[in-house]
């Protein structure tokens, strides 16, 4: 189960490692040294090859880097596109219809909903239940992985709707989208959505009865925050310590710096402190802000503190936004009115194009530089991953004294299960423009 | 109030509506013209609010758009995206289909899916389209054998014609003799005038409809104003594309070096086949589920410009777009007037309006083909009654009763059947095998019996391999036989010479056992056979037993072989030019590789064969073996139906030239 | 043509190069990509668990801790070869597979990582690296077939689930896989759109683009892309000739073939002749 | 075709009957035959060797004459037999006069033997023998080449093509 060297040696002086991280997106790696007791060395490696996506995008037009920025990530490219194309919209004061900024709603839920049943289901709950994957699972729990594909269909059949595909989908331009379906389309995925509705409930219920492993700590929680809406595409960037900056403000809060054991830039505030975004995090800053039947569940369960303390029960927090994003998606449907026109027109200015929005991993920063040609000069783009990735490490030195005492392979995997928490996106992670270089922990 | 003895009634244009409910209440589907999405489409429509009032669209080479047109006309547009074969014909069709109780392959078969095909009224079809449609009811339901899809959706289409009233920038039926006068082959026509319509009757159908209507019988005036309107199309669009002479001109231009430079512009993109309203090649595609409990075939649009389309074991007859798009052209403009007696061509423009690129056909043909002196008028076929007496042929089951390997990669099946047509096959026919899930491949019959058949294969893919694994008391279906055989009774009296290379010898074996029972009429029968290695050879006993038995002589020859081998080794050709034959009692029979029956041909020649006495047997992609998928032409000829064998007499020229 | 009553047929053999008796053992590997088209195995929802009963997943990192190092019947290779080890990496498991079969844009032409083939390297490495010198790539981002031979490639940003499961099927059944190589046109015209960029002038990749996909940025209403990459015989030049008389730029031309298959020479052609 | 090496008749005879020869007009055929001898030929003898200087030219009258070439890796390999009526030895014409392949019998075989030097001697000094005779050799051996060149398309390989 694990790979790379895995050698017991005197319970004082151990080291784990985890070669290849399974059941994540993308390559990384994990490095643990404990020597005395004390952790000397806990690294998230990062092994994705480069791609240089802020380059790539280099000399682009706004409704192309919009296509390219979704190859980023083939798990959540809706994210992608919604960072850049309001980031776009804002800069050229383009206001959306109504109707479409609710189908954009729409689409993000269709995207959380896929990402998240994929994670809970066949990523995370295998570690739960004792198993290598869900298809083992499956042999024994046939019909808890058939809920999850039809959980995970639903939001695939979402996003396809409006984005013509789940994967990498090609409607989203500035101003709107290439093509709005009509009410009669998105009434098909109704029954659909009512039955993802009971699954997602079930969800909740299925991840309330399953074993955490007991550890707690305080972390620093961001996320966005909308006066009305669960946030989405649209609020401030809030903090639970009285972080409280504009949606496209970013950089006065946070910066990236490099490390030399990271294909990844690492993420910290400018005082250097580490903070953690996702799930968990949006539902305790957001949870007076879910739909009444997500609320409901979350009641009915009680987990909100295990949630904010314990890394391991966002699997709770993802069930939870199961629901929300189950029960707005069929509100959306319910009062859709197919708008005359499908995208507004808008006009290209130079400038700087920022702005942030709630990925299922958690806040995604996108800023551009526009040139005076409407093509794009310089791009940063801040996935969520890059900016958990300290905090997981900083998660795995804590937690790792609770398992010193296991066999090898055993406290290995529940390392590994720690990260696999995070959710962690890694080929997102894997590319970004720095602002500050700090010497690499050596 | 209708009078049977008057044909033309004037419909207010208020009243346009009512036309299309009593279409409705006659239980059928209106299907007629509509904008979407910007262009002018063909849709269902449900009352005349969905047609394009006040729409006129302007056509030139690779560009289409809608614009404003007078206030109220409804029809005042040129022929738009889609044809009726949409309808007619569909993109896509589901054929057999396949379930299996146990698995894992399907091995019991549903009849066909159950097709529910509503009645349908295509509502402004243009003079145009109903040529169009002619051609398709001729290709499709002409026989010998007939689609009976589209003889189902064709059944009880009714038709609305439209008489144009305005001429776009792509149109040429003027010059095609289709248009822009409807005169036949419609239910009712209109015509619109500025404050309505003026409707000819052309059946009882379209009696039924208009007694339903508030009309009132045309005036003289208004007859006359519908004729203007149409004489005033007409003026608009000048004779673009001089058809007389044109097939032979075409046929001659085969050579042309513009193919080349047509080929530089087109994209092969096959857009100029599948919006064409004649076009009616197709491809059948296997579907199977993943435990192989169910499969599926499904007939889809397919076009002569795509490399799959001329594929062959061994090739592809059609590689370059300059020999894909002279077949196209070739087709539409000449060999299809010899195969179906009209042009494959209506002049509706769409081809071009709807080139990516703008390829302009009419000017492209001018280029090619100039105006010639010796005019030859080519009329359309009359309207095609559906063909009774014609049925689709049908798939029998055949068990393997005997099998016997040949090489390291072929074998000689033996299939018992009681289909009576089988077992009456000509030597040089085939039949189509069928493998659920996986192909439907033409294989030649190796040798007929009273009792059945047998197939001679080798495993060079996906479905020869698995046909070639079958064993003794398997079933296979197969479709035939199918294709003009071997004219045995040229041999009477004659020296016959058999030419063959590889695995060419079987569709031969037939011929040979015909010649031996009939020995005594034969002057002399020589084999001469060409195989890569000794190990390659087949039927080596047989052929051995003949030549010993002094019945005919055999020479064989390998491409190579080792030092233990004391036959001959040369190709083919080699052996022949050294026969000392009296040629000119000779008739020759030669299967192989083109192009090793191109070198033998050229021995032939120099020995004074006449081609009236040289037959060969061509192969070519073929999905269906009747004559229905179009891939398989080679020139005028459909090589399923008309050949596979053919004297180089028949072929003419177009045995020699690359890329037909 | 009809096909009409065949009562009974043969069961077609299990892949001859597979011993039938045990499961297909297949595994699905990535190198740089973004993991869609893995991705695009798990959302075949309604066949996800025949193709785990039908195929013994072997080697999945995405989905399951289970790990092997072959060797594979089948071998699914996703993203493109843009560092040594990689490189050196591809060898290794090509000698582990039966049949190895490079699926997506990156594995099949590079990706859209490949504009870094017409580029800079270094400017990359530094425009997004601050230390580049802890940055270990090589300067091309290359498809699989560079590196080792191939015996199907599927294509698209990202592959399409139907074609990934035609491939599945074929395999099983044993028919060769019906991927066709025409152009998206003709599915296009198939499903009744009227050309886009006939009707609008609006740039469309789709003459020279390899079908597959289902025709769905026509359908939804903007130009193809190309994300599958050129068709066999693409014209771009004379595509990008017409899109110049209808008022393209050379530069908009350009970005417009500069993709996620700017790697194929079909393509990566018309970005240089236009840039 | 029969390929008897027991036919009756004069040398002159067989030559008449001979693809090769046939066509020659008849005062000339008496001259070639004058110059030849006809000579039985054991299955498995070897007439020359590939590189050996070519000392004669037969035309063979009956039986098979294989030309090899000699593939270190792979064994001798037969390119091509010579039938009766056709010409083994024709580089005993063609200057540097060195045979191209290695000749053995494969069968009892009769041939009517030229010898070389005196071939060429006769074919220095009579011009319309030459005018005669020289075309008869380029005819074989252009034929040859055509053969070679179909061999080389391969057109029997068997490739996995997969059509359908």
């Amino acid at each position: 189960m694990t790979h790379g060297l895995a050698h017991d040696t005197e319970l004082t002086d151990r080291q784990f490692e985890v070669g290849m991280l399974t059941r994540v997106e993308g390559e990384g790696s994990l490095t643990l040294h404990v020597s005395d007791g004390e952790v000397v060395q806990a690294r998230l490696g990062i092994f994705e090859a480069p791609r240089y996506f802020e380059r790539l995008v280099v000399g682009r037009t706004p409704d192309e880097v919009i296509d390219i920025v979704a190859r980023i990530c083939g798990i959540c490219p809706v994210a992608y596109q919604m960072s850049a194309v309001h980031a776009f919209e804002s800069l050229f004061g383009v206001e959306v219809s109504p109707e479409v900024r609710r189908l954009r709603r729409l689409f993000y839920c269709g995207e959380w909903i896929e990402s998240h049943a994929l994670h809970v289901y066949l990523l995370h709950a295998p570690d739960f239940l004792g198993y290598p994957s869900a298809i083992e699972l499956a042999r024994d729990y046939r019909e808890v992985v058939e809920r999850a594909l039809a959980l995970k269909r639903t939001g695939n059949r979402l996003v396809a709707m409006l984005g013509a595909r789940p994967i990498h989908p090609l409607t989203v331009r500035v101003g709107g989208f290439s093509r709005v379906p009509m009410r009669e389309e998105l009434m098909s995925l109704r029954r659909a959505l009512d039955e993802a509705l009971e699954v997602a409930l079930a969800t909740v219920s299925f991840v309330a009865g399953l074993e955490a492993p007991r550890f707690e700590r305080e972390p620093r929680l961001v996320s966005l925050r909308h006066p009305d809406e669960y946030p989405m595409n649209d609020g401030r960037i809030i903090s639970n310590d009285g972080l409280d900056i504009a949606i496209d403000a970013w950089r006065d809060a946070f910066e990236e710096d490099q490390v030399s054991w990271s294909n990844a830039l690492q993420a910290r505030t400018h005082a250097g402190e580490v903070y953690l975004l996702g799930p968990s995090s949006r539902l305790t800053l957001n949870s007076d802000r879910l739909h009444p039947r997500a609320a409901e569940a979350l009641a009915s369960i009680g987990l909100a503190d295990e949630i904010r303390l314990n890394p391991f029960w966002s699997i709770a927090a993802r069930a939870i936004e199961l629901v929300h994003a189950v029960a707005e998606s069929i509100d959306i449907i319910d009062g859709y009115r197919r708008p005359d026109r499908a995208f507004e027109p808008g006009t290209s200015r130079p400038g700087v194009a920022a702005w942030a929005t709630e990925a299922p991993r958690g806040l995604l920063f996108h800023r551009y530089v526009i040139d005076d040609a409407g093509l794009v000069a310089a791009a940063q783009i801040v996935p969520p991953t890059s900016q958990n990735q300290a905090a997981i490490e900083a998660d795995l030195t804590a937690f790792a004294p609770s398992i010193l005492t296991l066999p090898q392979a055993q406290a290995t995997h529940r390392l590994e299960q720690l990260i696999r928490s995070y959710d962690p996106c890694i080929s997102c992670a894997t590319h970004f423009l720095d602002l500050r270089i700090e010497a690499p922990v050596r | 109030m209708v009078n049977p003895n008057q044909t033309a009634y004037f419909l207010p244009r208020g009243d346009l509506d009512l036309l299309i409910q009593s279409l409705r209440s006659d239980d059928r589907d209106v299907v007629g013209p509509h904008v979407r999405d910007g262009a002018l489409v063909l849709d269902e429509i449900e009352s005349a609010t969905d047609l394009p009032v006040g729409v006129g669209a302007l056509n030139a080479p690779g560009r289409s758009n809608i614009v404003e047109g007078d206030g109220t006309r409804v029809f005042d547009q040129p022929p738009g995206a889609m044809s009726w074969k949409r309808w007619t014909f569909p993109p896509r069709v589901t054929q057999a289909v396949w379930t299996d109780s146990e698995g894992p392959i399907p091995a019991r078969q549903i009849e066909n899916p159950p097709r529910h095909i509503t009645r349908k009224a295509f509502l402004g079809v243009r003079a145009c389209e109903i040529a169009a449609l002619r051609i398709q009811d001729k290709v499709l339901m002409g026989g010998p054998v007939v689609d009976s899809d589209y003889v189902a959706r064709r059944n009880d289409n009714l038709i609305v014609a439209v008489e144009c009233a305005v001429a776009g920038g792509t149109c040429f039926c003027t010059s095609m003799g289709t248009g822009p006068e409807v005169t036949d082959g419609f239910d009712l026509a209109l015509s619109e005038l500025d404050d309505g319509f003026v409707i000819r009757v052309g059946s009882p159908a379209g009696w039924l409809i208009v007694e339903e209507l508030p009309v009132t019988p045309a005036t003289d005036g208004q007859l006359a104003d519908a004729r203007a309107s149409v004489s005033r199309v007409r003026d608009q669009m000048p004779t673009t594309v001089a058809t007389e002479g044109l097939p032979q001109q075409l046929i001659a231009a085969a050579e042309s070096p513009r193919w080349q430079q047509i080929a530089e512009r087109c994209l092969a993109c096959t857009n100029c086949t599948l919006v064409c309203p004649t076009c009616f090649c197709t491809s059948v595609s296997q579907h199977s589920d993943l435990d192989g409990r169910s499969a599926s075939t499904e007939r889809s649009w397919d076009s002569c410009f795509t490399l799959d389309f001329a594929r062959v074991a061994g090739g592809n007859f059609r590689p370059r777009t300059a020999d894909r798009y002279r077949q196209w052209l070739t087709h539409k403009f000449a060999t299809w007037t010899e195969q179906f007696g009209s042009f494959g061509c209506v002049g509706c423009g769409r081809c071009i309006t709807w080139c990516p690129v703008g390829i302009d056909v009419r000017d492209e043909l001018m280029a090619i083909a100039p105006p010639s002196a010796d005019p030859v008028r080519i009329e359309l076929p009359i309207r095609t009654p559906i063909q009774e007496q014609h049925r689709p042929m049908p798939w029998v089951p055949a068990t393997v009763i005997d099998k016997r390997r040949e090489t390291a990669d072929a074998v000689t099946l033996r299939f018992r059947t009681d289909y009576a047509p089988l077992l009456a096959g000509q030597p040089g026919q085939f039949v189509m095998a069928s493998l659920p899930a996986v192909a439907a491949p033409p294989i030649s019959v190796s040798r007929f019996h009273e009792d059945g058949f047998e197939l001679t294969i080798r495993a060079a893919g996906a479905a020869t391999a698995q046909i070639c694994a079958l064993e003794r008391g398997e079933i296979l279906s197969v479709r035939g036989p199918v294709g003009r055989g071997w004219p045995v009774e040229q041999a009477i009296g004659r020296d016959v010479m058999v030419i063959t290379g590889g695995i060419g010898l079987a569709p031969l074996r037939p011929l040979l056992d015909w010649l031996i029972a009939e020995r005594e009429h034969i002057a002399r029968i020589q084999l001469s056979y060409g195989a890569r290695t000794p190990a390659d050879r087949l039927y080596t006993d047989e052929l051995a037993k003949l030549a010993r038995g002094g019945i005919i002589e055999v020479a064989e020859t390998v491409d190579r072989a080792g030092p233990e081998w004391l036959g001959r080794v040369g190709v083919v050709t080699q052996v022949i030019d050294r026969v000392m034959c009296s040629c000119d009692r000779t008739v020759a029979f030669i299967c192989g590789p083109e192009r090793m029956m191109q070198a033998t041909v050229d021995v032939l020649h120099e020995r004074g064969v006449p081609d009236e006495r040289i037959w060969v047997t061509l192969e070519r992609h073929m999905d269906c073996g009747v004559g229905l998928c179009g891939h398989c032409q080679l020139g005028a000829k459909f090589v399923c139906k008309d050949g596979p064998v053919f004297s180089l007499a028949e072929l003419g020229p177009a045995f020699a030239i690359e890329g037909l | 043509m009809t096909a009409t009553g065949i009562p009974l047929t043969p069961r077609p053999q299990p892949n001859p190069r597979w011993a039938a008796a045990r499961r297909p053992r297949v595994g699905v590997v990535k190198f740089s990509s973004c993991d869609g088209c893995q991705l695009t195995m798990l959302d075949l929802e309604d066949e996800l668990l025949a193709i785990t009963e039908r195929f013994e997943i072997v080697e999945f990192a995405e989905a399951t801790s289970n790990r092997s190092h072959g060797p594979f019947d089948v071998l699914l290779v996703e993203g493109s070869i843009s560092t040594s080890d990689q490189a050196e990496e591809i060898v290794q498991l090509r000698h582990q597979a039966t049949s190895l079969v490079a699926i997506g844009a990156c594995a099949t032409s590079g990706g859209i990582q490949a504009l870094r083939n017409l580029g800079d390297h270094d400017a990359f490495r530094k425009a997004v690296y601050p230390n580049p010198q802890w940055i270990e790539a090589l300067a091309t981002s290359k498809p699989v077939s560079e590196y080792v031979a191939v015996d199907a490639e599927l294509y698209g940003c990202p592959i399409s689930g139907r074609q990934l499961l035609e491939l599945l099927t074929a395999l099983t059944v044993g028919r060769r896989a019906q991927l066709p190589d025409e152009a998206v046109c003709a599915e296009c015209k198939r499903l009744g759109n009227p050309c886009i960029l006939v009707t609008h002038g609006v740039a469309c990749l789709g003459p020279v683009t390899r079908t597959g996909c289902g025709a769905l940025c026509p359908s939804f209403g903007r130009g193809c892309y190309g994300c599958f990459g050129p068709r066999e015989s693409a014209n771009t030049p004379s595509l990008g000739d017409w899109l110049r008389t209808i008022g393209y730029g050379d530069d908009e031309i350009a970005r417009e073939f500069a993709k996620f298959n700017v790697g194929a020479p079909a393509f990566r052609q018309m970005v240089e002749d236009k840039s | 075709m029969t390929t008897s090496p027991h036919r009756l008749g004069t040398l002159e005879d067989k030559l008449a009957a001979a693809w090769l020869t046939h066509g020659v007009r008849p005062h000339m055929r008496g001259v070639l035959a004058a110059l030849a001898e006809s000579r039985p030929v054991a299955a498995g003898q070897v007439l020359f060797r590939e590189g050996d200087l070519s000392d004669f030219l037969a035309v063979v009258l009956a039986g098979r004459i294989g030309l090899r070439l000699r593939v270190p890796e792979r064994g001798p390999v037969t390119i091509l037999t010579v039938e009766p009526g056709d010409v083994v030895g024709w580089s005993a014409v063609v200057p540097p006069y060195r045979a191209t392949s290695t000749a053995v019998a494969l069968a009892d075989s009769e041939v009517a033997y030229f010898n070389g030097v005196e071939l060429r001697a006769a074919l220095d000094e009579d011009d319309s023998l030459a005018a005669e005779f020289y075309p008869l050799v380029l005819r074989a051996v252009a034929r040859r080449l055509e053969g070679t060149r179909l061999q080389l398309l391969d057109l029997f390989s068997q490739r996995w093509v997969e059509p359908w």
